[in-house]
This record gives C-alpha cells, structure tokens and sequence, in this order.
C-alpha cells in the first residue's frame, strides 16, 4: 500500500543519522522530527536563525521571538544558539548542513528539481530553498509520486521553473525510495506492498530495476 | 560615546522621501520595526523600493505600507501571505523581485562590509541567474551577485544603547543585524532603550558604528504568525 | 545535542599530518590557541602552512613551531617580531605570503561561507595585486579574492559547551569566529568547558555546528605583548 | 619652527570633528587621541576589534584579553563594543569609520602611498593599512616632510612599493598641511616660522601655491 505523508517521513528518518545537523523543509519534512530515533543525537536548523529546535511550545508558552521558518512558535533544547540570515546562510552555503530534506513538485533525471512555482498561478518565491539545493551536498527529496491528476512527478525533464540543478541524490516518495544515477533514476525500495510495476507505471523518467527489490523496512 | 539616541520614529525617519530604497528587518512579522513602519504610513511616503525577506500580512508589517500602495517594489525571498499583495501584484501595480534568502542576507551583509559583488551557488540554473554571471570555481558553478544599495535599512532589536549598540533576541535576530549599516542611514527601533555602558560589549551583535539613529519604539504588539502549541501532559 | 568534547589537543589533533594547511586564531598573543600550539610542537609534524594573522614571538605562540622549522609556508598580515622568523625568512627557509589584514580575515569567513570568492579594494594598484584579476565596481577598482582551503582551524574561545559553541572575551575574539568553519575540521579550544543549555543561545558568537572537536586547555598562560600602562593618580 | 610629532598629533587632532569614528595608526596618529577637543564625541576603532577605546589602563589592571592592533594593553570606554575581525573590517571597508589617520614612509602628487615595504629591508607586512587605505573616504597622513637624510617625502611619484594608489587627501607634516589636488599638493598651512620657501625645498612633488598662507593654529 502506498505510504500516507507519515509513512514517507517515517522512511526518511532512517537517513537521518547520528551527529546530523539537518535543515527540514516545510510540509513533509518537517514531520521527519517526530521519526527521528531516540537514541541518536541529531540538530535541527532553521534557517531563519536557530540551531538546536524542539517541539512546539506548551499552550501559553509561545514567544512571538522563537519561531521557525514556516512561522510556527516553537522552542530550543540544550544547546541551541540563535544566529543573523547571513551566518543561517554560510551554515547552508557552507555545507555545515549534513542533510536537507525538502518537498518537491518535479524532480528530473539529472537531479534537477522545481518546486517554487507554477506559471500562471501565484508565485510566492523560493525562500531559502535554492540556497539549500545549490548547497547541500545531501539532499533527501520528500513527495508524492504522482500529482492529483494521476500524473508522474519523476520526470525526464522538469516541466516546471527550475529551483536548482543536478543536486538532487535521493528521493523518498509514497510508492518508492529512488536514487539519482548516471542514467536515470534507480529504484532502491519499494512502499509496503506496492509491486515494481505500479513504481514503473508512476514514473516518466528513466527507472533502474535491478535484481529484487526490497520492501521498505519502517 | 556618540550619542544616536532620536525622540522616536519621526524624527528617524526624516530624510526618508518618496521613491527611496529601504531595507526593512524581520522574518515574517517577527523581529519587524512595527513602530517605523506605521511612522511610514502616517508620513504617506511613496514610491517605495523594499528589501525585506517577507511582505507582512494585510493588517501589519509592510502590509499597512502595501494597503495604501506606498510601496513600488518588493525585493523579497517568499511574499503573498496578503491577499492585497497579491491582487497589486497581479495587477501589476506591485512590481515584486524574488530573491533566494541566503542571497538576499548576503547581499544586505556585503553593502555593510564594502564587498561590491560575490560569487554564490543559489539560483544557477534557474531564471533566478537571468542576466547574471556566472562562473566556475573548483568545478561547481556560481552567480556573482551584487551588493544592494538602500537609502535607509530600518532594523529592530530587543535592547540598544544610546551609542546605537544592538542586542537581538531569540529569532527575532534574522536580517536585522545584516542591514544594519547596509542602507545609508540606518535606524534601529528598540524593546529597551538604555544609558552607553549598561550592555556587557561582549554581548552586542551590532555594534552602534553602524547605527546612526536610534529610539525605544511606544508600543510592541509582536504578532504571532502561525500559534503553533502542543497541550501540557 | 551533538556532543564535540574531546579529552585534549590530543585527541582534537588527530588526523594532523605534516604538509598540511591550518588556520589558526588569534591577533599577536591575544587568543590563540596554546595548549595546541604546544601538542602540535610535541606531534612534531612538520611542512605545514599556517594561516594566521601574526606569527607569534621567538618563544611563544606559533614562534615555537617556527623555531622546531615545523612550518613551511606562513599566511600572515604582518610579521617579523620573532628573531628564528627574520632568519628563516631571509635564508629562504620560510616562505611568507604577506596578505592585507581585511582581506585574510574576509577570505577565512567566505570559506565558512561557502563563498569561492568576493571582490575588496584592499591592494589593488600594489604588488598584492600581482596575478589576481581586478574589476571596476561603480568607478571604483577592486580585486578578486578566492577562500582559504584549510585543513584544520584551530581556534580559541573563553567558554564553550558540549554542543561546540563558543563565547569569546574582549578583543581575544579577533580571526577566532571568521576560521571555525572555514577548515575541514575545526578544533576549539576553550577556558572553561560548560555542558550544554548552561550558555544562553543569545549571547553565543559561534554556533556548535562549526566546531567539531572542543576541549578545555590544561593551562593557559596569556601572555602580554606590549604591557602598557598608566600611573594611578 | 619645524613640529615635533607631538606637534603634528595636536594639528591633526583639530580635524577630528564632532561624531567621527576614527582609527589611529601605529605612531604619531596614536598621539593624535591626546589632543582631541574634550567637548567633541569621538569613538576610536582598533581593527583587531574593538570600539570605543579608552587610554591604558591602571598598572595592575591590564587584561591580557584586551589590547589595540598595536598590541598594547588598553580600557574601553562606556558604549564601547568587541566584534570579529571580518566584522572589523566590515567598518573600515564598508566606510562606517569616518577618519583614517596614518603614517607614510612616502606619499606621491596623484595621492598614493607607501608605507609597509623598504626592498631589500625586513618586511613585516601591510597589517590593514591597505584595506584601511583602499577605503577609507577620509585619510589624513602623519609624517615627517623629509627624511633622516634630508630628502622629499613628498614626491611626484612613490619609489617604494605602493600601499594604496590615489587615496591620500590631506597630509600633516613637521613642515605644512598639504591638501592633494588634481596638479599636486596644495600647500594650506604653514608650521609655526617655517617660511613658504623651506616647504618648496623640502617637497620634490608640485608644490601648489596660492596667494598667503597662513600658519597652522594649533
């Protein structure tokens, strides 16, 4: 059965590794934290200037000054620093960042990948995310294998205004974990009973099957 | 110690005419100059060009500044929390340029510091480098980009002195501390205004060098954008 | 928490080897990092290049890696109040690379930043400007400077934590928060060791993610370069 | 009568106006702190990053923690600020300090300078005086009108390797006040009894003189 957002974000944390410093994006990733395992230590990075985040405050313990990058009230843990955008942004640049995980609406063959804006309809700008995939050298893309109308988001060629270039290494969609290789994109697991045709079928691009395919392990 | 202290935000905002370049702290409505801004809307200023990261929301931040079409351009790296932004800028009315975040610091960073241009990977690749350089360094390719020049970058910040030093708080920290000093005059809004000699200098994260006016603002409301809460067990 | 604490310069100095690049903190005396300096002399590891903004004295600072001829090449803005320094430099032993002091430290922190390089007007016209291309910013003349690569940073703070960061004292600050980051690894060492969540997030100078390895020096004897002084009334 | 250095600190002293952050180069500019008007607000930045200097401080009270880019143990005033040394130079190359006032070993009609390099002598580096010269609006050099051998240091054009190409505007020596013009130096004041005649024999660069001039006030 295809993974729900939870199920995707529950892959992803087993990439999540001990001594990461990780900057999650908003929607899916950003579930990633609740999967993260217990006993490892991992820092969270928001690139609105905070090293070290938590869960969200109790009721009535919110701070208008303590907020991440999607806005939402949140607060730190032990160890935490806060920081200006420029210094947010040489973390970034500067490839301190371990592992970006990021939403997506198109990724390519080659590792390109568009996800800030749709001709035609509101664009309401990339944030940091073309800083994060310019840079990052280990990036994790979060998304749902096909759009609302049954279309494949693993494409050839992204339709879409490109966010960033060649950087794109792993995807972790509803049906499937993909690698970005040479020649295309290569299947490395699939979603709890889903079959390598229904992956096949979803999938514009160029899709590697080789030998069996294990099923995810959640 | 040179005294930056001002009366409030009238008297730090005269110079600022019709058409000007500003760039405005803040990160979604927190860390905004809130006490500047209505300053702004009181004084009709039009015309504007603002550098800002995010253009507020349609009752506070730079929306009060965008309701009453004061502002020309947006430079910004995510807008359209707005639905009057939005209906100026498909209008055409608004003219918006979007910038990646760590550019947009970086360029705010490098007026401050008399770097005239740098070289950085975001945006290359994408219509973002349209009109730009690019180059190769060790294999991987950058955009150069330019610094912005402003006529007034207007931050905020949790407590000052009277010789322009800044301390940030919490997030709210964000673009402040790299436009200050970037803009012409810059102008720092204050939580706490206190006597030189009360904040321990290995604490301030701007030094007042590069404040040149500066006053405790009347009122904070510091909205909250997005009430994100879990419940006590 | 990401605990980086290590039991000494020992440990933090593992993976040194001869001929490799260091960037090292501190202005004349004031911050650097001793108790490394002294692992690094007992190592014995020779050819390295140092970058650092001075070169210590006869018998103290990097002075006592220059006097075991444990350096190759020094990236400095000035030199030369070392006698064993004069001596190697002027015998050919050492090969100095004099660069402007702005520059040194604008070149460490664009290789935090993932910056391959920026534009200065620092020593365009002179023979700084030997090789390196040069460009005309707005009438003005400026040249391209490229990031440091280094191997190691090794910096000095006065308090730290587990999580790696890092609070500086006073003027001891200096190069120390423009190089953790900009080495492949960054060592700090610090005058006191704190577990993490006892420094408060504000008042922090360098964030934990660019320090690797942290440990408390065993001993710090802060020597003065020039005492200078005045009589009480 | 010729000034000593003191005399020429307390000359340049008088262009330190109201509100101006100032850094002193190592020498006479270091003086030129002693003589600065008690009823003006001036600030003084150290490039190894400190502002708001104070004089040294009490015997017993020196931290090895806290000196100038002289190295010298010093006190700040109240106001004052520490800061990294990229940040330092943000100041000085990003036109924040307002007066410059250094030494020149020579400095030519078209105003450069050379002040860090003597081929064939020790070199001990340029420090920042080529940042604080290549940016600096408002440089005032400090020097002595010839030197130990009798000869112009004013001069048509440097001989010693250059610090900084046209960027000196104004020059105090022992001799004169020259201002750099688009022909030359500009002579604006003479020393206390030094005749215009001995300005012209000690200068070997275009000696501008226009109608009387005046003596310095000091």
């Amino acid at each position: 059965m295809a993974l729900d957002k939870n199920g995707i974000a529950k892959r992803i944390a087993k990439e999540v590794k001990d001594g990461y410093f990780v900057n999650l994006g908003i929607g899916i990733p950003t579930l990633v934290a609740n999967f993260v395992q217990e006993d490892i230590s991992v820092e969270f990075q928001s690139e609105n200037g905070v090293l070290g985040m938590g869960p969200f405050p109790f009721e009535g313990d919110e701070d208008a000054d303590l907020i991440n990058a999607g806005k939402q009230t949140i607060t730190t843990l032990k160890g935490a620093s806060f920081f200006d955008s420029a210094t947010s942004f040489s973390m970034i640049r500067g490839q301190h960042v371990d592992l970006t995980i990021l939403g997506a609406m198109e990724v390519s063959e080659n590792g390109d990948i568009a996800n800030w804006k749709i001709p035609g309809k509101l664009v309401k700008g990339m944030g940091g995310a073309m800083d994060l995939v310019a840079s990052a050298e280990n990036i994790i893309v979060a998304m749902m294998h096909t759009n609302k109308r049954g279309e494949s988001k693993i494409l050839k060629r992204c339709s879409l205004p490109l966010t960033g270039v060649g950087c794109v290494k792993k995807i972790v969609t509803n049906l499937a974990v993909l690698e970005v290789v040479e020649s295309g994109f290569k299947l490395l697991e699939r979603a709890p009973g889903v079959q390598v045709e229904e992956i096949q079928n979803a999938t514009e691009g160029n899709l590697i099957i080789e030998g069996d395919i294990p099923e995810m392990k959640l | 110690m040179i005294n930056k202290k001002v009366s409030g935000p009238k008297e730090a905002l005269q110079g600022l005419k019709d058409d000007m370049t500003l760039m405005v702290g803040g990160f979604g409505l927190c860390g905004i100059p809130e006490n500047a801004i209505q300053e702004m809307v009181e004084m009709g200023v039009t015309g504007l060009t603002c550098i800002s990261n995010n253009a507020g929301v349609d009752d506070f931040g730079l929306g009060l500044l965008l309701d009453k079409k004061q502002i020309k351009t947006m430079i910004s790296s995510y807008v359209g929390e707005n639905a009057e932004f939005e209906r100026q800028m498909l209008s055409g009315e608004l003219e918006v340029i979007l910038t990646p975040q760590g550019t947009l610091a970086e360029k705010c960073r490098a007026a401050q510091a008399g770097i005239p241009a740098f070289y950085t990977p975001a945006g290359y690749g994408t219509e973002v480098a349209d009109g730009k350089e690019s180059r190769e360094f060790e294999g991987k390719m950058y955009l150069m980009e330019e610094a912005y020049k402003a006529d007034f970058a207007i931050v905020k910040a949790w407590k000052g002195d009277e010789a322009g030093n800044l301390i940030f708080k919490g997030t709210a920290r964000n673009f402040n501390p790299c436009m200050a000093g970037a803009g012409k005059i810059t102008i720092a809004e204050v939580e706490e205004l206190v006597p030189a000699g009360e904040l321990d200098p290995n604490h301030i994260h701007t030094p007042g060098i590069f404040v040149q006016r500066i006053y405790q603002g009347a009122k904070f409301e510091k909205r909250i954008e997005q009430l994100t809460t879990r419940k006590r067990d």
